[in-house]
């Protein structure tokens, strides 16, 4: 007799399976196509080129560090630090450009080999001293704005005149940072469906006793997604410098709370082995959809914090999370 | 009694020092300096964009109040609409609410930075844009902006520490208390307040912490300067009413005598303490309704009337000059609540309607 | 060594060419111990290729502990390795299965969130440049091993979706994935029944012939005596013997384990059949359940067999309330009490359920035995609220006494204990509640010998006190042993009911697997 | 068959008796080393007022720390407590209004509004299934959101000057520090010794295996977050009676600080682990860290360095002995 002949069948699970890993998801675009009619529909200038150009660029700069946010998260890990590493970065790259154009490239070397020192700590403690991730980024947070503020408690350094005109650059009529989210959207999708890394990091998330047994280089693996996530961290802080022109270190403080939000709103858990790229961006769209609105719209300034948290709350408890 | 006082912008500067400030050097060049509006020049009503502080404490809503009241006021012929975004007091919400803002293609825009140099380059892109932009309460790191309204906030710092020098005939231990490192309000003030210790070699500064505008924190500083110097303590520099509360209320509970304070603003609980309990001071201001002459001021460059290029508010907007306890009691209002800080120019119906005044629950 | 991951289906006789020992693998004197527990005392094993070596012992004996030292999945504190003529340094464990040992765990070493596929070939993915992964070749070469072993799985489906069984036999072809020359089995066999054990016993008997060796860990010694060469067994962390399977009897064997002679009989009592307690009827739920109907007698044995996946853990689950009904009721006829929808309140109603996936559904791992044992029943054990110590006391000593749980204290986290002792944990947790009914969800899983005749003697005592029991089991030589009837599943529904007498392995089996539309007709 | 058997006898294992004594008294070794280092670099910290005004300001974090451990042990997570410190502090300034009579009224208030957003969390958390960090981070907008709609901004009335009692100390006590050990003192006994305690230990460890043992375990976990919630009420209650006056930042950092004190003190992140005693350990030197870095006229940076450094310390010191599980 067949082993398998008992068994259920196995497709007709597949539909419900999709619905399931995919309820979120939808639920997230449902969600963003509401905001977008009621944009339209009570405001003639959301639905501009120039509106929604704006909106665009401004989910790069959640939408990046959310990326690497979901690929911690994937690993069951988490990172408090990304803010505080912004703010660093920001520090960092603008006093090292200092104003200059030649001094672009060692302003960029020197903010991503920050971003790569930070995810290698990271890495180190959470791999060799074996301390949770939320403690160690939570440490790391604080220590960060330390530094920051010990590196300077008042803006410092100078963007050079093409990093500051970068931030208006387009192709078509999309801004370049809106590209460069968008390349990095689809890279991740590849990184996680078709390279072993990326499924390193669904195994380590999954499982990670497993994982160690099975000889997936479990530290390695890890040393990678804090790396990666830092780095995002450390890009964000370079497109804040093109934002700014200078180094303010009043910049990144709450960073981390909303690339976790817009991650676990899109459907990726907590719980690690679980994540969608589409699903963040989702996130991150409807956060910044929400604030964008909330000012298009000329909400009563005393109702948006409470509109915030219903939007919040709403988006995460309508869709009844897979426990663990 | 400090009659010198009064006049802040009457406080001397040595060269060095402004040599040292680059914030000094570009008030004081501004103060002369006037912008050409042709530019700006278009019919009306206009729809002017507010990026406020937003909704994060009493000094801001009454700051917001303000600015709605005054609208209201000059009737919808000469302000249309008032575009508005809350920051939260923070920069990070405040870059691309900006943005949010100048996508809605205002006529100016008036803006309460939530810090210079993060708000520098939106401030040019709006200028570049062509939107004009008036500068509210602090200042920005780039100088392409047409007007700032406020005050001399280096000045306000250095008076504030002579004040405590005085009070001290120039000898004895200073305890000083900063706001938050890294605002610049906050820094320009501390900046002051250094230079002038620096320059009175009879000052010693015990320490110096943040305190976050925290009444909390700078309680929690306060306490544990207490019992390490006790009553060495001879003066006390505090850069804010809130924390100015904080210093006082550790004071009251060690059952210490509390020296003069270089520190305190116009906020109706800062100086409730202050009377019952007698306490030395010399207070700022720093008026909500500064917000009215940031209006008066957009509408001034949309006429395309000439402009300063920094306006101070003191002695325009009235009873808005500092003042010491001596005075202090011409100020205090009974029945205003705690958190409110004067002067108020609206009518007393619209303070008593927000809940800001406490006559009705007795 | 080349990397596991060739093309070809297996890599014969490649091996000895060394030629320094007859010894594939020598364990000399390994010694470990955890948190206070020596689990191993210098213990030596050795292993020639091609043989099939029976490992066996009684519950926190120390066999698990061994093979993860083998696997390098935990370090011994003193000892050698030598493997393939070398000493084997402290090695990763990706670098100790590229040299060609596997192990496949007891408890289930899959990423669920998985597929099936992926978690065949984790850790040895084929790859293009880069670090791409070649999904194309691992999607045939892992439909080629489920097809060559007979396995039918879809191979893009999360391992979550399987049941225990089905990823039982996912873990075999993982393991068999890897072209090993050593390969540990660590009861394997625990969760499969019937055709699927004659499957892998057929596995190991060509493994072996293409020169494999294969240490097999297994409480049910008839498996043993059929399959292995030879048989080692420890007892409290030491070897007690190493034998050839021809100088061995059952009884030996037993003795070896137990350290006393051990009579093997299925404890009996005569008894009438008692009062209807519980009648479940058209009982369905929403996964497989297809409705269910049975009665429960008092002081009755009621065994459900099945084969893997038809539905028994679920209508465990369902009787106790622990998942919602779709359709059908289940009453409890005694105690007035009729209805229940949820497992505190089944719980009051005088049932009990020891589940069947003990890290799960069983066990509070991180926490002490005392704290598991009487979770339970704290309401009994508290004035207002506040636990009376003295009597916790007792009742951790006599559950301990009773079913012989080995432990240092009570208050030993149960993530400690072996597998067979944390079973018992639960096992005594239930027995504290007093119930009416209890349901027990394979209970003898990797229990060892000695303590499966006390459970087996306790179900017998329980009877006698009329209590009603439902025993879910896939071992048939216990479920015919045992049950006053029994009830096949097949497919979410009864297939038949046989009386004691009348079943026999082959009608079972028959029962159990015949197709869906005579299913339920019997 | 005698169904007794001899018990296999536990082997002393030295090294394993080390590890498990650091894990155990980890904590209490690193503040004693802080406070052997406090008598050399700040003999001040010994005098009785230092020491009131220490205890007094860790009484602040030690009672909100004390929920967040409980909401800690039942593997969830409460950020919603920065929240609740500002919504308390506005309700006992509205309904206190500066009248001393109505202090009980306006805390009683608090402690209703703030077991409704417990009650808010513990429904998202087991209802909904929201992951506890989403959940009371999502509430936590809310509530801040909530209070400014309410106020619109501006909280109005003051605070009763009565609750200024809470800034007194005799010798070295006083109200806050009698009711942080005191309740420290009721929760640690209701965690050993009430079968409540044991529930909150087992859904921890175990959600699924509580649930078929018949624990009503979304009741456990929704109780478990309505105490955080109180706890923070009671925590803003001290702070409020300490600044006297409606603050809108208001114990801005209790929140992370409250997690960390839990985690330093040996409580685990993945639930059912650690206990109150640890806590207090771990409240003790966030606290007596703070207050030597004023001492000392260190920076503020330095601080956030220290602290980020001492938690890594701390729970390094777990991490090690816990090498082996
Ligand atoms: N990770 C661990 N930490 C602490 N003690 C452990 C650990 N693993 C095993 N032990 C202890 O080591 C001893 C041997 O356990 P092991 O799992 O090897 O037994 P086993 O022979 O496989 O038993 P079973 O047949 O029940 O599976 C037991 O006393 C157990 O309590
Ligand atoms: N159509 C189906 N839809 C969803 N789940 C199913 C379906 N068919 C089977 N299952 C899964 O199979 C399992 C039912 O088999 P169950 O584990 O109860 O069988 P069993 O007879 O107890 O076998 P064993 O205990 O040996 O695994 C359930 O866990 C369920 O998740
Ligand atoms: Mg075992
Ligand atoms: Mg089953």
């Amino acid at each position: 007799m067949n082993l398998g002949a008992s068994l259920f069948d196995g497709k007709s699970k597949g539909r419900a399976v999709f619905l399931r890993r995919n309820g979120p998801i939808i639920m997230v675009y449902a969600f963003i196509l509401l905001l977008v009619i009621i944009g339209i529909t009570q405001s003639e200038r959301f639905f501009t080129e120039r509106n929604l150009t704006n909106v665009a660029r401004q989910s790069a700069f959640l939408g990046i560090v959310a990326l690497g946010q979901m690929l911690v998260i994937l690993t069951a890990g988490i990172d408090l630090s990304v803010g505080s590493l912004v703010k660093v970065s920001i520090l960092v790259s603008a006093i090292v450009m200092n104003g200059e154009s030649g001094n672009v490239l060692p302003a960029i070397i020197a903010t991503l080999g920050l971003g790569v020192l930070v995810g290698l700590i990271h890495g180190f403690l959470i791999n060799e001293l074996r301390i949770a991730p939320f403690i160690v980024t939570l440490a790391s947070l604080v220590i960060l704005r330390g530094v920051g503020l010990t590196i300077s408690s008042s803006p410092v350094g100078k963007a050079s005149r093409e990093v500051m005109m970068f931030y208006v650059q387009k192709i078509g009529p999309v801004p370049v940072i809106a590209w460069m989210f968008f390349v990095l959207i689809v890279l991740t999708m590849l990184l996680l469906r078709y390279t072993v890394f990326g499924k390193y990091l669904y195994a380590v998330g999954g499982n990670i006793e497993v994982a160690r047994l099975s000889g997936v280089p479990i530290k390695a693996v890890r040393y990678g997604v804090y790396v990666l996530c830092s780095l995002t961290a450390a890009v964000t802080g370079l497109l804040w410098l093109s934002r700014m022109g200078v180094g303010d270190p009043a910049i990144g403080d709450g960073i981390e709370l909303q690339t976790i939000t817009a991650v676990i709103i899109g459907g990726t858990s907590l719980f690690g082995g679980r994540a969608s790229v589409l699903g963040t961006l989702g996130g991150v769209l409807l956060l910044g959809i929400t604030a964008n609105l909330l000012v298009m719209l000329g909400v009563n300034q005393f109702i948006q914090g409470l509109i915030q948290g219903l939007i919040i709350v709403a988006a995460v408890a309508l869709y009844k999370q897979e426990g663990d | 009694a400090q009659d010198d006082d009064g006049d802040m912008l009457g406080f001397e500067f040595t060269d060095e020092q402004i040599e040292a400030s680059p914030y000094l050097q570009s008030v004081l060049s501004r103060l002369d300096e006037t912008y050409d509006t042709s530019d700006f020049a278009k019919d009306g009503p206009y729809r002017i964009a507010l990026a406020a502080q937003g909704t994060s404490n009493a000094w801001s809503a009454l700051f917001d109040a303000h600015a709605n009241w005054y609208v209201e006021h000059l009737g919808e012929d000469v302000v249309a609409e008032l575009l508005y975004g809350d920051a939260q007091a923070s920069a990070d919400i405040q870059v691309p609410q900006v943005e949010d803002l100048l996508a809605q293609e205002p006529d100016a825009l008036i803006l309460v930075p939530m810090g210079a140099a993060a708000l520098s380059a939106p401030v040019e892109r709006a200028m570049m844009q062509g939107v004009p932009v008036v500068l509210c309460a602090s200042a920005v790191e780039t100088d392409n902006f047409v007007t700032e309204v406020g005050t001399n906030l280096w000045v306000v710092g250095a008076s504030l520490a002579q004040y405590v020098v005085d009070q001290l005939g120039g000898e004895g231990n200073v305890a000083f208390m900063t706001g938050i490192p890294g605002v610049t309000t906050s820094d320009i003030m501390e900046e002051g307040a250094q230079a002038v210790f620096d320059a009175n070699p009879g000052i010693n500064i015990l320490d110096k912490q943040p305190g976050f505008w925290s009444p909390a924190d700078a309680k929690g500083i306060m306490e544990t300067w207490l019992v390490q110097y006790g009553d060495e303590i001879d003066g006390i520099w505090s850069g804010g009413a809130q924390m100015s509360q904080g210093i006082i209320s550790a004071y009251l509970d060690a059952g210490l005598d509390i020296p003069p304070i270089g520190g305190g603003e116009w906020q109706n609980g800062f100086l409730r303490l202050a009377l019952e309990h007698d306490i030395k001071y010399l207070a700022w201001q720093y008026p909500n309704a500064m917000i009215t002459m940031c209006i008066d001021a957009a509408l001034q460059i949309l006429a395309g009337e000439p402009i300063a290029r920094f306006i101070d508010f003191s002695g325009v907007i009235p009873n808005s000059e500092p003042f010491t306890d001596v005075e202090g009691a011409d100020y205090f209002r009974e029945e205003w609540s705690d958190d409110v800080h004067g002067p108020i120019t609206m009518p007393d119906e619209k303070l008593a309607e927000l809940g800001f005044t406490t006559m009705d629950d007795g | 060594m080349t990397k596991a991951v060739s093309g070809a289906p297996r890599r014969f006789g490649c091996r000895f060419s060394l030629g320094m020992s007859e010894y594939i693998l020598e364990m000399r004197n390994i010694s470990k111990s955890f948190a206070g527990v020596q689990a191993l005392k210098e213990v030596s094993i050795r292993c020639k290729p091609g043989l099939v070596y029976g490992l066996v012992g009684e519950n926190g004996a120390g066999k698990s502990t061994l093979m993860k030292i083998l696997a390098g999945a935990y370090r011994a504190d003193a000892g050698e390795i030598i493997y393939k003529g070398a000493i084997r340094d402290q090695a990763s464990t990706a670098e100790i299965i590229d040299s060609g040992i596997s192990i496949i765990y007891q408890e289930l070493a899959l990423v669920r969130q998985m597929s099936v596929a992926e978690n065949i070939f984790l850790g040895r993915e084929p790859r293009k440049r880069l670090g791409v992964l070649d999904l194309k070749l691992l999607h045939e070469r892992s439909s080629a091993l489920l097809e060559r072993l007979g396995i039918e799985l879809d191979l893009h489906l999360p391992v979550s979706e399987l049941t225990i069984a089905q990823q039982q036999l996912v873990e075999i072809a993982k393991a068999l994935s890897q072209n090993a020359d050593l390969i540990v089995m660590d009861e394997p066999s625990a969760i499969l029944a019937g055709s699927e054990l004659d499957q892998l016993f057929r596995i190991i008997e060509s493994l072996k012939s293409q020169g494999v060796t294969v240490i097999y860990i297994s409480h049910r010694l008839e498996e043993v005596f059929r399959i292995a060469d030879e048989v080692t067994v420890l007892k409290d962390g030491e070897l007690v013997a190493t034998r050839p399977i021809g100088e061995l009897d059952r009884a030996t064997l037993v003795e070896f384990m137990v350290g006393r002679p051990l009579d093997e009989v299925f404890p009996q009592t005569e008894h009438e059949q008692g009062e209807l307690v519980l009648v479940a009827e058209d009982v369905s739920t929403d996964t497989i359940l297809a409705g269910v109907s049975l009665e429960l007698y008092a002081g009755e044995i009621l065994g459900i067999a099945g084969m893997v996946g038809s539905g028994r853990t679920e209508l465990a689950r369902a009787l106790f309330g622990a998942d919602p009904l779709t359709g059908g009721s289940v009453q409890l006829v005694a105690r007035g009490k009729t209805k229940w929808g949820s497992p505190a309140q089944a719980i009051s109603a005088g049932l009990a359920l020891v589940p069947e996936d003990r890290k799960a559904h069983g066990l509070f791992t991180a926490l002490s035995v005392r704290i598991n044992v009487t979770i339970p029943i704290l309401p009994s054990l508290t004035r207002l609220g506040v636990l009376k110590r003295a009597a916790e006391d007792e009742i951790v000593r006599e559950a301990q006494a009773r079913l012989s749980i080995v432990m240092s204290s009570s208050d030993q986290e149960t993530q400690f204990l072996s597998g067979g002792n944390q079973q018992k944990v639960v096992l005594a947790k239930w027995l504290e509640t007093d119930p009416n009914v209890i349901i027990l969800d394979e209970p003898t899983r990797g229990v060892d010998v000695g303590a499966k005749f006390e459970i087996y003697k306790l179900m017998r005592q329980l009877n006698d006190r009329g209590i009603a029991i439902v025993m879910i089991s896939s071992e048939l030589p216990e479920i015919i042993g045992m049950s006053d009837r029994i009830l096949v599943m097949n497919d979410g529904r009864i297939a038949g009911e046989l009386a004691r007498e009348e079943a026999g392995e082959a009608r079972i089996i028959e029962l159990a697997t015949m197709g869906g539309s005579e299913a339920g007709q019997s | 068959m005698s169904l007794t058997k001899t018990y296999q006898a536990p082997i002393a294992d030295k090294r394993w008796k080390t590890r498990k004594f650091v894990a155990d008294y980890g904590v209490y070794i690193a503040l004693l080393i802080l406070l052997l280092a406090g008598a050399v670099l700040t003999p001040k910290l010994y005098s009785v007022d230092t020491i009131a005004v220490v205890m007094r300001q860790a009484s602040q974090l030690g009672i909100v720390a004390i929920g967040q451990t409980l909401v800690l042990l039942v593997a969830g997570l409460d950020l919603s407590v920065g929240g609740i410190f500002i919504m308390t502090s506005v309700v006992v300034a509205e309904v206190g209004n500066g009248r001393d009579e109505m202090v009980i009224p306006a805390i009683a208030t608090a402690l209703a509004l703030g077991a409704l957003v417990g009650l808010g969390n513990g429904l998202l958390v087991t209802k909904r299934r929201v992951p506890p960090f989403v959940a009371t981070l999502g509430m936590l907008v809310l509530v801040k959101g909530a209070t400014q709609a309410y106020t619109r901004g501006v909280p109005g009335g003051f605070v009763p000057e009565v609750l200024g009692i809470v800034n007194r100390s005799w010798s070295f006590l006083s109200i806050p520090l009698v009711l942080w050990l005191g309740l420290s003192a009721v929760f640690i006994f209701i965690l050993r010794g009430t079968s409540y305690g044991r529930r909150v230990y087992a859904v921890g460890s175990n959600m699924e295996a509580a649930r078929l043992s018949g624990i009503p375990v979304d009741l456990i976990r929704i109780s478990v977050y309505v105490l955080g919630s109180l706890f923070a009420v009671i925590s803003g209650v001290v702070l409020t009676g300490y600044v006297l006056y409606v603050d809108r930042f208001i114990g801005s950092g209790l929140d992370l600080d409250s997690i960390a004190a839990a985690v330093v003190g040996g409580t685990a992140f993945v639930g059912g682990r650690g206990g109150l005693l640890g806590t207090i350990a771990g409240v003790l030197i966030i606290q007596i860290l703070s207050t030597m870095v004023v001492l000392l006229g260190l920076d503020v940076e330095v601080q956030f360095i220290i602290k980020g450094l001492v938690i890594l310390g701390a729970v390094t010191l777990y991490s090690v002995a816990n090498v082996e599980s």
